[in-house]
C-alpha cells in the first residue's frame, strides 16, 4: 500500500512539476513563437502581396475579435499611407484545408494580391496554386466584396490544369476572406488609423 | 565425362550403359593375398578370428565374439593380419588379410547346412549368404522392425557405366530364376516385383514373374525412384524402402543365392566393370577381396600421382586413397580417372542459377539447401529445405556451375545430424 | 596389406561422388551472355560510333578493375576470371546513352560491382541485380543525363531520333503513332547503346534460352506481363495509354526481359515463382510507365521484384517423401 | 471511398513510413533477421498503431484542442501510447493467450517504436479527419509490416552469404534497407 | 572498475558512440542528415534533452519507485523535449520547420531512454551529466559527419556554401532516403573496420 501511494505521489509530483515548467516556458515563449510562425509561414505570402510597402507588416499587425476567433491583420504602408491590410481566409482543397492570405486596399475595396500559405495539395499539380505566380495573379484587382468563382462555375478565374478542386478551393478561400472583410471593415478602418 | 549438351534447356540425359559396349570379359587370377572387409568396427579385445588361422574357400568366418557379423573367405589360405580400416566419415571396418595357399579347398559347411534348394530356410540364407556377391540383404527378412512384404528384384543397374546385373541377366537367367524360388521358399513372401530396363524385358519376362520396365536414364533405377514411379509408393523423407516393407535386391544377389544352393558352395567371385582412363570399359571377374592393384596389373593399367580410383559408379561410388583397396561384395565398378579428367571442386559460392533445382528428381530446393549447409545450419536445412528427401543421386553436383560439392555437403549433413541425434538419444 | 605394388607409392585424389561433372562453368556462362549481347552492342556502335565504343569499353574495364581492387583490399581471392564483373560492366554500358560522361560510367560500375555485388560477398549473394541498382541510383541522381532525347541531340539519322517512352509520357499516344514495330526492332529509336536493337536482343535472348543459361520462364513471362498489362490499359483508354507494341519494343523492355530480370542471384528458381516474378515485373513496368513518374519502369520494376524473390521462392514443389 | 483507397496506397507504398519517412528504423533493424519475428512485429505494430491512432486523435480533438494545450501533445501522446501498450499486453495475456503468445514479446518494443508515435503526430499535423486517421494508421502500419517482411526475406539470405567482416549484420542490413527504399521509388507519383 | 569522469565523457565519443556502437536512435540519424545544419541542430537538441533528463533522473533515482520508473523517465524526457520544441520554435524557427516531426520524436529515441535506464538511474548526478553530455556529443558528431557527407556529395554544399563550384552535378541519391541508409551502412562498416584494429 505504501508503495502504491509512493508511486502515485511521485508521478503526480513529477507531472505537476513538468506541467508547471512547461506552462512557464510556454508563457515566456508564446509571443516569440507566434512572431516566428508569422515570419516563416505567412511571411513570404504577406511580403509578396504587400510588395513595395515601406513598413514591416508583420510587426505592424493588429487583432480583431470576430465572434469566437481572433483574426490577425497585417498593415501595409504605401507612399506613407496605411491603406492596405492582408489577412487570412480558409478554403478547402483536394488534400484538406488551405490557408490563403488576401491583401485588400480599403480605399477602393479591391484585392491587391493573394497567396497560398499552407496547403497539402498534390506536389506538382495542386501545389502550383502556391508556386506558380500565374494563378494567384488572376485575383489582383477583383472586387473584395463579391464572391469569386472559377470559370467552370461561372466565375472568371482560370483553373489550374488538372487541379480544379484546388482552384475551386482557393476561390472559396478568397470568398471567405471577402466575407470577413465585409463583416469587419468598420473595425479594420478604425484600427488602421493608428498606423498613419 | 559427358559434356553438357549445346542445348542446355533440356535436362541432362545420362543413359545407363549397356552391356553391348562392354565387350571384353576378363578373369583375374587369384592374388597372393586378399583382404576381406567386415562391417564391424575393429575391436582387438573381442576378436574371435585368430592370426595364422587356416581358412578354406567359401568358409564362413565369424570375426568377433557376441556378434553374428561374418565374412566368407573367397580363397584358401592363412589369415595373415587383422587390422582396422577407416572408411568414409571415419567409419571403422575390420580388414582381414588372407595369404593365399597354393591348393584350393572348398569348405562344405554350407553344403551340409543347406541341403537342396527345396529345403532352403531363412536361417540358412541369413547365416551363410550375407557376404555373397551382390550383397543380398538377407538380414532384412528376419528383422522384426521392418516386416518386409514385397521384394523388388532389380535387373537394371543403378549407376552409370555399371553392367553387372545386365551381365548376370544375360548369362545366368536360370540362376536368377532359381534364386527367386529359393527366396520365396525361405521368406514366404510371394510378392516379387521384377524391374528391368527396356533391353532386358524379353529375357526377364521368361522367369515368369511380373516385370516392370524402368527408364533408361539415370537416376530412374535408384530404389527411391523405382518406389515412386513403378510401385507408386512414396518413401517418406529420411526413410528407406525397407522401412515401408519393400526389400530391394539386385539380380546379381538373387543369382548368387540361386547358385549357392545349386552348387552347394557360396559364390566367391565378383563381376564388375572396369573403366580405364580412356573411358574404355571391360567386364572383369575377380575373387572378392582382390586388391585393385592386382587387377590393374592384370590389365596393364598404369596409374600416376593424383589420378583417382573410384569404387562403384561415377555418380554414387566412392574414391579410395590406396591401390590396395579390395574388391568387395558390392563393388560393381572400378573406375580409373586420369588426373586431368577429374572435375575441379571449387570453393565458389552458389550463383543461384537453379540448374540443380530443375535437375533434382526429389524436388528439393537445392540452391537454398546448399547455402544453409555451407553455413552449417543443418537443423534448418532439414526443417525447411527437405534435407532428408534427398535420394542421393548426385545430379546436383553433376550440373553445378560453381562446381560445389553439393552431394558431399548433403551426405555430411545427414551424417552430422544423425550423430547429433544419436548423442541426444544416449544422453537424454 | 603388405603388397608392394608400384601403384602403392602413388597418392590418389580422394574426393566424393559424383565423379563426373557436365563441364559447365561460370565463365562459360558469362562469355555466352557476352556473345548473346554482341549483336545489340554492335548496332549501337554502328549508330553512335566512337563514343559508344568508349562508353562500353570503359564500362567493362572499370567494372573489372573495381572488382579486382575490392577483392584485393578485402584480401579475398581474385574472381575477375569468372567474367561476372565484365558482364556487369557490359550490361551497364548497354543501358547508358552513348554520350554518358566518363565519371558517370566509372561511378556506375563502382556502385554496381562494389555496392551492388561485392559487399554482399560476391557472385550469387547479391539480393538485387547490381546493374539495375547502379542504373536506378544514377537515374534518380542525374535525370537529365538519362534523358535520351536530350543526351543524343547531336546525332542525326535518317529516322526520327526520338525516345518513344519520353514522347509517350510527355505528349501522349499520338506522339508515338509514327513508330512501327519493324523500325523499333531495328533500333530506329533513341535509347541506350545496347538497348534499342530489339531484334538483336531477341536473338541473343533466344540463344541464351536455348543454351539454358537464362530461364525462359522469367523472360517470357516478363514479356507476357508487359503485353497483357499494356493491352488492358490500352483497352480501357486508348487515347491515354499506348498499345502493347510500343511497350514491348521501346525502352529497356527487351534488354530487361532477357538480360536484367534473368540475373541468377536475384531471381527465383522454382517454376511458379519464376512466372509470378516475370509477370509481376512486366506488370509493374507498364504501371510505372503509365501512371508513375518515371519514363521507363523496367529498372524499378525489376528492383521491386528482386525484393520479393526470396519470398516468392518459398512457393516450392513438395519434395519427395515430405509429409504434407 | 476512392479517396481513402488512394490515401491508403500512398501511405503503404509511396510514403512508406519506414523507407520514405525513416520512422521505426530501430525495430526494423532489430526484428528483421528472421521471418517469424518480422511477421510478429508487423502484426503487433498494425494492432497497436490503429488503436493508438484512434485514441490520440480523440484526445487531441476533444481534450487538448479545447483547452488549448496543444503544446503538451508530445507528452500526452507518449503517455497514451505507453499505457495503451501496457493495457493491450495485460488484456491479451488474460483474454487471448494465443495472440499474446504471438505478439507478446514485441509489444514492449512498440513503446519506443517511433513509427507509432510518428504516425499519431502526422495524423494531427496533416489535420486528417477521424476516419482518415484510422485509414492512415492502418496503412502506415501495413506499409511498415510489408517492408519488414520483404526485408526479412532478403536478410535471411544475406545472413547465409559471405559478407566481408566489417559489413556483417547491421551494416549490410542498412545498405540493403537503402536498396529497399530505392526499390520503393517505383511507386513515386502513383498516389 | 570505476571510470574516471574523463573516461565517462570520452566513451561516448568512441567506445559507445551512438548510433554506430550502440545501434540506437537510427530514425533521426537517417532522417535529418540531409544537411550539416540539420544534423548539428538535431544533435544539440538531443544533447540538451540527454543532459537534462540524465541529471533529473539521477537526482530522483532514490525517489522513483522501480516499478514505474519507465513511466517517470518518459514524463521527464517528454518534458524536456517539449522545452526544446518550444525554445526552438521561438529562436530557431527555420530549423524547427526542417526537423519537423523529429523533434517531438526525440521522446521515443532509444538513446535517451536507454541512457536514463542504463546509466542515470544507477549513477550520481555529476557522472550522469557527464555521461549524457558525452553520449550526446557523440551522437551529434555522428549526425554532423553523416550530414556533412550527404550534403557535400548530395547537394555539393557545406553549411549551404558551394563546395565544388557551379559545374558540379550533385549526386542527389545521397540526400534521398536510400542514400541515407546506404551511407550509414557504409560508415558503420568503416567504424567496424577501425574498431577491430
Amino acid at each position: 500500500m505504501r508503495e502504491i501511494i509512493k508511486m502515485i505521489v511521485v508521478l503526480t509530483v513529477l507531472s505537476s512539476f513538468s506541467g508547471g515548467l512547461l506552462a512557464a516556458i510556454r508563457g515566456g515563449t508564446m509571443e516569440k513563437i507566434e512572431y516566428q510562425q508569422l515570419v516563416f509561414v505567412k511571411g513570404p505570402a504577406i511580403r509578396n502581396i504587400l510588395e513595395g510597402c515601406s513598413n514591416d507588416p508583420i510587426v505592424d499587425r493588429f487583432k480583431i475579435k470576430d465572434g469566437d476567433i481572433e483574426r490577425s491583420f497585417f498593415v501595409g504602408i504605401f507612399d506613407g499611407k496605411a491603406n492596405t491590410v492582408a489577412f487570412e481566409g480558409v478554403g478547402k482543397g483536394f488534400g484538406g484545408d488551405m490557408g490563403l492570405m488576401v491583401g485588400v486596399n480599403i480605399d477602393d475595396d479591391k484585392i491587391i494580391g493573394m497567396g497560398v500559405t499552407t496547403h497539402s495539395e498534390t506536389p506538382g499539380i495542386g501545389s502550383k496554386a502556391q508556386t506558380d505566380p500565374k494563378f494567384p495573379n488572376q485575383f489582383k484587382g477583383l472586387a473584395a466584396i463579391e464572391p469569386c468563382k472559377v470559370k467552370p462555375d461561372g466565375g472568371e478565374i482560370d483553373a489550374i490544369s488538372g487541379a480544379t478542386v484546388t482552384s475551386r478551393g482557393v476561390c472559396v478561400g478568397v470568398t471567405d476572406a471577402t466575407e470577413i472583410y465585409k463583416r469587419l471593415k468598420p473595425q479594420i478602418a478604425e484600427k488602421i488609423q493608428e498606423f498613419k | 565425362m559427358i559434356k553438357r549438351s549445346f542445348i542446355g534447356l533440356s535436362k541432362p540425359r545420362l543413359e545407363y550403359g549397356s552391356l553391348e559396349d562392354t565387350p571384353s570379359f576378363k578373369q583375374i587370377p587369384t592374388s597372393k593375398e586378399i583382404t576381406l572387409l567386415s562391417n564391424s568396427p575393429f575391436d582387438k579385445k573381442k576378436l574371435l578370428l585368430k592370426k595364422k588361422a587356416v581358412v578354406k574357400t567359401g568358409q564362413k568366418l565369424l570375426v568377433y565374439k557376441e556378434s553374428d557379423e561374418y565374412v566368407v573367405s573367397s580363397v584358401t589360405g592363412k589369415v595373415s593380419s587383422i587390422s582396422s580400416y577407416i572408411g568414409d566419415f571415419g567409419r571403422s571396418y575390420t580388414a582381414i588379410a588372407i595369404e593365399v595357399a597354393d591348393d584350393e579347398e572348398i569348405d562344405d559347411e554350407f553344403k551340409s547346412a543347406a541341403g537342396g534348394s527345396k529345403d532352403a530356410t531363412l536361417e540358412t540364407v541369413k547365416n551363410f549368404l550375407a557376404f555373397a556377391p551382390g550383397n543380398p540383404p538377407v538380414k532384412l527378412f528376419s528383422d522384426k522392425n521392418k516386416s518386409i512384404n514385397t521384394i523388388v528384384v532389380c535387373c537394371a543397374d543403378s549407376d552409370l557405366l555399371i553392367s553387372t546385373n545386365q551381365h548376370v541377366v544375360k548369362s545366368d537367367i536360370d540362376a536368377i530364376k532359381n534364386g527367386i524360388s529359393i527366396l520365396k521358399t525361405a521368406t514366404k513372401i510371394n510378392n516379387i516385383i521384377m524391374v528391368a530396363s527396356q533391353s532386358q524385358m524379353l529375357k526377364v519376362s521368361a522367369i515368369g514373374e511380373k516385370v516392370n520396365q524402368v527408364n533408361d536414364t539415370y537416376p530412374s533405377a535408384l530404389p527411391h525412384l523405382i518406389m515412386k514411379n513403378i510401385l507408386g509408393k512414396v518413401v517418406p523423407a529420411g526413410k528407406n524402402p525397407e522401412d515401408i516393407g519393400v526389400c530391394f535386391i539386385s539380380a546379381e544377389a538373387v543369382a548368387s543365392i540361386g547358385n549357392a544352393f545349386n552348387s552347394g558352395q557360396i559364390p566367391v567371385t565378383k563381376i564388375f566393370t572396369l573403366v580405364k582412363k580412356d573411358g574404355s570399359k571391360s567386364l572383369v571377374s575377380a575373387r572378392i577381396g582382390t586388391p585393385a592393384s592386382d587387377i590393374f596389373k592384370a590389365l596393364n593399367i598404369t596409374l600416376n600421382e593424383n589420378d583417382r580410383i573410384i569404387f562403384g559408379g561415377p555418380m554414387t561410388g566412392s574414391s579410395v586413397y590406396s591401390g590396395d583397396h579390395p574388391v568387395q561384395t558390392d563393388t560393381d565398378a572400378i573406375i580409373v580417372q586420369d588426373r586431368d579428367d577429374i572435375p575441379v571442386i571449387s570453393d565458389y559460392p552458389c550463383t543461384n542459377c537453379g540448374d540443380c533445382v530443375r535437375v533434382c528428381p526429389a524436388n528439393i530446393q537445392v540452391d537454398m539447401l546448399v547455402r544453409l549447409l555451407e553455413g552449417g545450419h543443418y537443423e534448418e536445412a532439414a526443417d525447411q529445405y527437405d534435407l532428408y528427401s534427398c535420394i542421393e543421386c548426385g545430379l546436383c553436383s553433376y550440373v553445378c556451375v560453381s562446381g560445389m560439392p553439393i552431394f558431399q555437403y548433403i551426405r555430411s549433413a545427414k551424417y552430422e545430424l544423425g550423430r547429433a541425434n544419436t548423442a541426444e538419444a544416449t544422453n537424454g | 596389406m603388405v603388397d608392394n605394388n608400384m601403384v602403392d607409392t602413388n597418392k590418389f585424389i580422394v574426393s566424393h561422388a559424383p565423379f563426373w561433372h557436365d563441364g559447365s562453368k561460370i565463365s562459360t556462362r558469362n562469355y555466352n551472355i557476352a556473345l548473346a549481347a554482341l549483336p545489340a552492342i554492335l548496332l549501337g556502335i554502328i549508330f553512335y560510333g566512337m563514343p559508344a565504343v568508349g562508353v562500353i569499353s570503359l564500362s567493362i574495364s572499370s567494372a573489372i578493375i573495381w572488382e579486382f581492387v575490392f577483392r584485393r583490399v578485402t584480401k579475398r581471392s581474385n574472381t575477375i576470371g569468372d567474367g561476372s564483373a565484365a558482364i556487369i560492366g557490359m550490361l551497364f554500358g548497354m543501358l547508358l546513352p552513348a554520350t554518358a560522361p566518363w565519371w558517370l560510367v566509372i561511378l556506375g560500375t563502382f556502385v554496381a560491382v562494389v555496392i551492388g555485388k561485392q559487399i554482399y560477398g560476391g557472385i550469387g549473394a547479391n539480393p538485387f541485380n547490381p546493374v539495375v541498382v547502379a542504373i536506378a541510383i544514377l537515374m534518380i541522381s542525374w535525370k537529365d543525363l538519362f534523358d535520351f532525347n536530350e543526351a543524343l541531340m547531336n546525332y542525326d539519322f535518317d529516322f526520327a531520333m526520338v525516345y518513344p517512352l519520353a514522347a509517350l509520357k510527355h505528349f501522349g499516344v499520338s506522339a508515338v503513332d509514327s513508330f512501327n514495330a519493324g523500325d523499333l526492332l531495328m533500333g530506329k529509336q533513341s535509347g541506350g547503346i545496347g538497348s534499342t536493337f530489339g531484334l538483336g536482343l531477341i536473338a541473343g535472348g533466344i540463344y541464351l534460352i536455348i543454351r539454358g543459361i537464362i530461364r525462359w520462364e522469367i523472360a517470357l513471362s516478363f514479356l507476357a506481363g508487359v503485353f497483357i498489362t499494356a493491352l488492358i490499359f490500352n483497352m480501357t483508354d486508348s487515347a491515354r495509354y499506348a498499345g502493347p507494341v510500343i511497350h514491348l519494343f521501346a525502352g529497356y523492355t527487351l534488354i530487361g526481359a532477357f538480360f536484367l530480370a534473368t540475373e541468377d542471384s536475384s531471381s527465383p528458381v522454382n517454376f511458379i515463382p519464376m512466372l509470378i516474378y516475370g509477370v509481376g515485373a512486366g506488370f509493374l513496368t507498364v504501371l510505372i510507365r503509365n501512371i508513375g513518374v518515371y519514363v521507363d519502369g523496367v529498372i524499378f520494376a525489376i528492383l521491386i521484384m528482386n525484393l520479393t524473390s526470396p519470398l516468392l521462392d518459398k512457393i516450392k514443389p513438395k519434395a519427395i517423401g515430405k509429409a504434407a | 471511398m476512392g479517396d481513402y483507397v488512394l490515401l491508403a496506397i500512398s501511405c503503404i507504398l509511396v510514403n512508406n513510413i519506414l523507407l520514405a519517412q525513416y520512422l521505426g528504423c530501430c525495430p526494423f533493424m532489430g526484428t528483421s533477421k528472421k521471418m517469424e519475428t518480422a511477421i510478429g512485429m508487423g502484426m503487433a505494430v498494425i494492432f497497436v498503431l490503429v488503436m493508438a491512432g484512434a485514441i490520440t486523435w480523440l484526445i487531441d480533438a476533444y481534450i487538448l484542442k479545447p483547452v488549448k494545450l496543444e503544446y503538451l501533445r508530445t507528452i500526452a501522446f507518449i503517455i497514451v501510447i505507453a499505457s495503451l501498450v501496457q493495457f493491450v499486453e495485460m488484456f491479451l495475456r488474460k483474454s487471448i493467450p494465443a495472440l499474446y503468445k504471438g505478439l507478446g514479446i514485441f509489444l514492449p518494443l512498440i513503446t519506443t517504436n517511433c513509427a507509432v508515435m510518428g504516425v499519431c503526430l502526422i495524423n494531427i499535423n496533416e489535420e486528417y479527419t477521424f476516419i482518415q486517421s484510422l485509414v492512415t494508421s492502418f496503412s502506415y502500419a501495413t506499409g511498415f509490416g510489408l517492408a519488414l517482411v520483404l526485408f526479412a526475406g532478403v536478410r535471411e539470405r544475406i545472413l547465409l552469404a559471405r559478407v566481408p567482416k566489417p559489413l556483417e549484420d547491421t551494416a549490410i542490413g542498412l545498405v540493403t534497407a537503402g536498396m529497399l527504399a530505392l526499390a520503393f521509388f517505383a511507386f513515386k507519383g502513383m498516389a | 572498475m570505476a571510470k574516471t569522469i574523463t573516461q565517462e565523457f570520452t566513451k561516448g565519443l568512441w567506445d559507445e558512440i551512438p548510433p554506430f556502437r550502440l545501434v540506437l536512435g537510427l530514425c533521426p540519424v537517417l532522417a535529418v542528415t540531409k544537411s550539416v545544419e540539420n544534423g548539428l541542430g538535431m544533435g544539440v537538441a538531443v544533447v540538451f534533452v540527454l543532459v537534462c533528463s540524465n541529471m533529473l533522473v539521477s537526482l530522483l533515482r532514490n525517489i522513483i519507485p522501480s516499478k514505474v520508473r519507465i513511466a517517470c523517465f518518459i514524463v521527464i524526457i517528454a518534458t524536456f523535449v517539449i522545452v526544446v520544441e518550444l525554445l526552438m520554435q521561438a529562436y530557431a524557427y527555420p530549423l524547427f520547420l526542417k526537423l519537423g516531426i523529429f523533434i517531438p520524436l526525440i521522446v521515443v529515441n532509444c538513446v535517451v531512454l536507454g541512457r536514463a535506464e542504463a546509466f542515470a538511474y544507477k549513477n550520481g548526478p555529476v557522472r550522469s551529466i557527464v555521461d549524457g553530455f558525452g553520449i550526446g556529443i557523440g551522437f551529434t558528431i555522428s549526425l554532423t559527419a553523416l550530414g556533412a557527407l550527404r550534403e557535400v556529395f548530395g547537394s555539393g554544399t557545406f553549411f549551404g556554401m558551394s563546395v565544388f563550384g557551379p559545374s558540379f552535378q550533385p549526386f542527389t541519391f545521397m540526400v534521398e532516403a536510400p542514400g541515407a541508409f546506404v551511407c550509414l551502412g557504409l560508415m558503420l562498416s568503416l567504424m567496424n573496420l577501425a574498431g577491430n584494429k
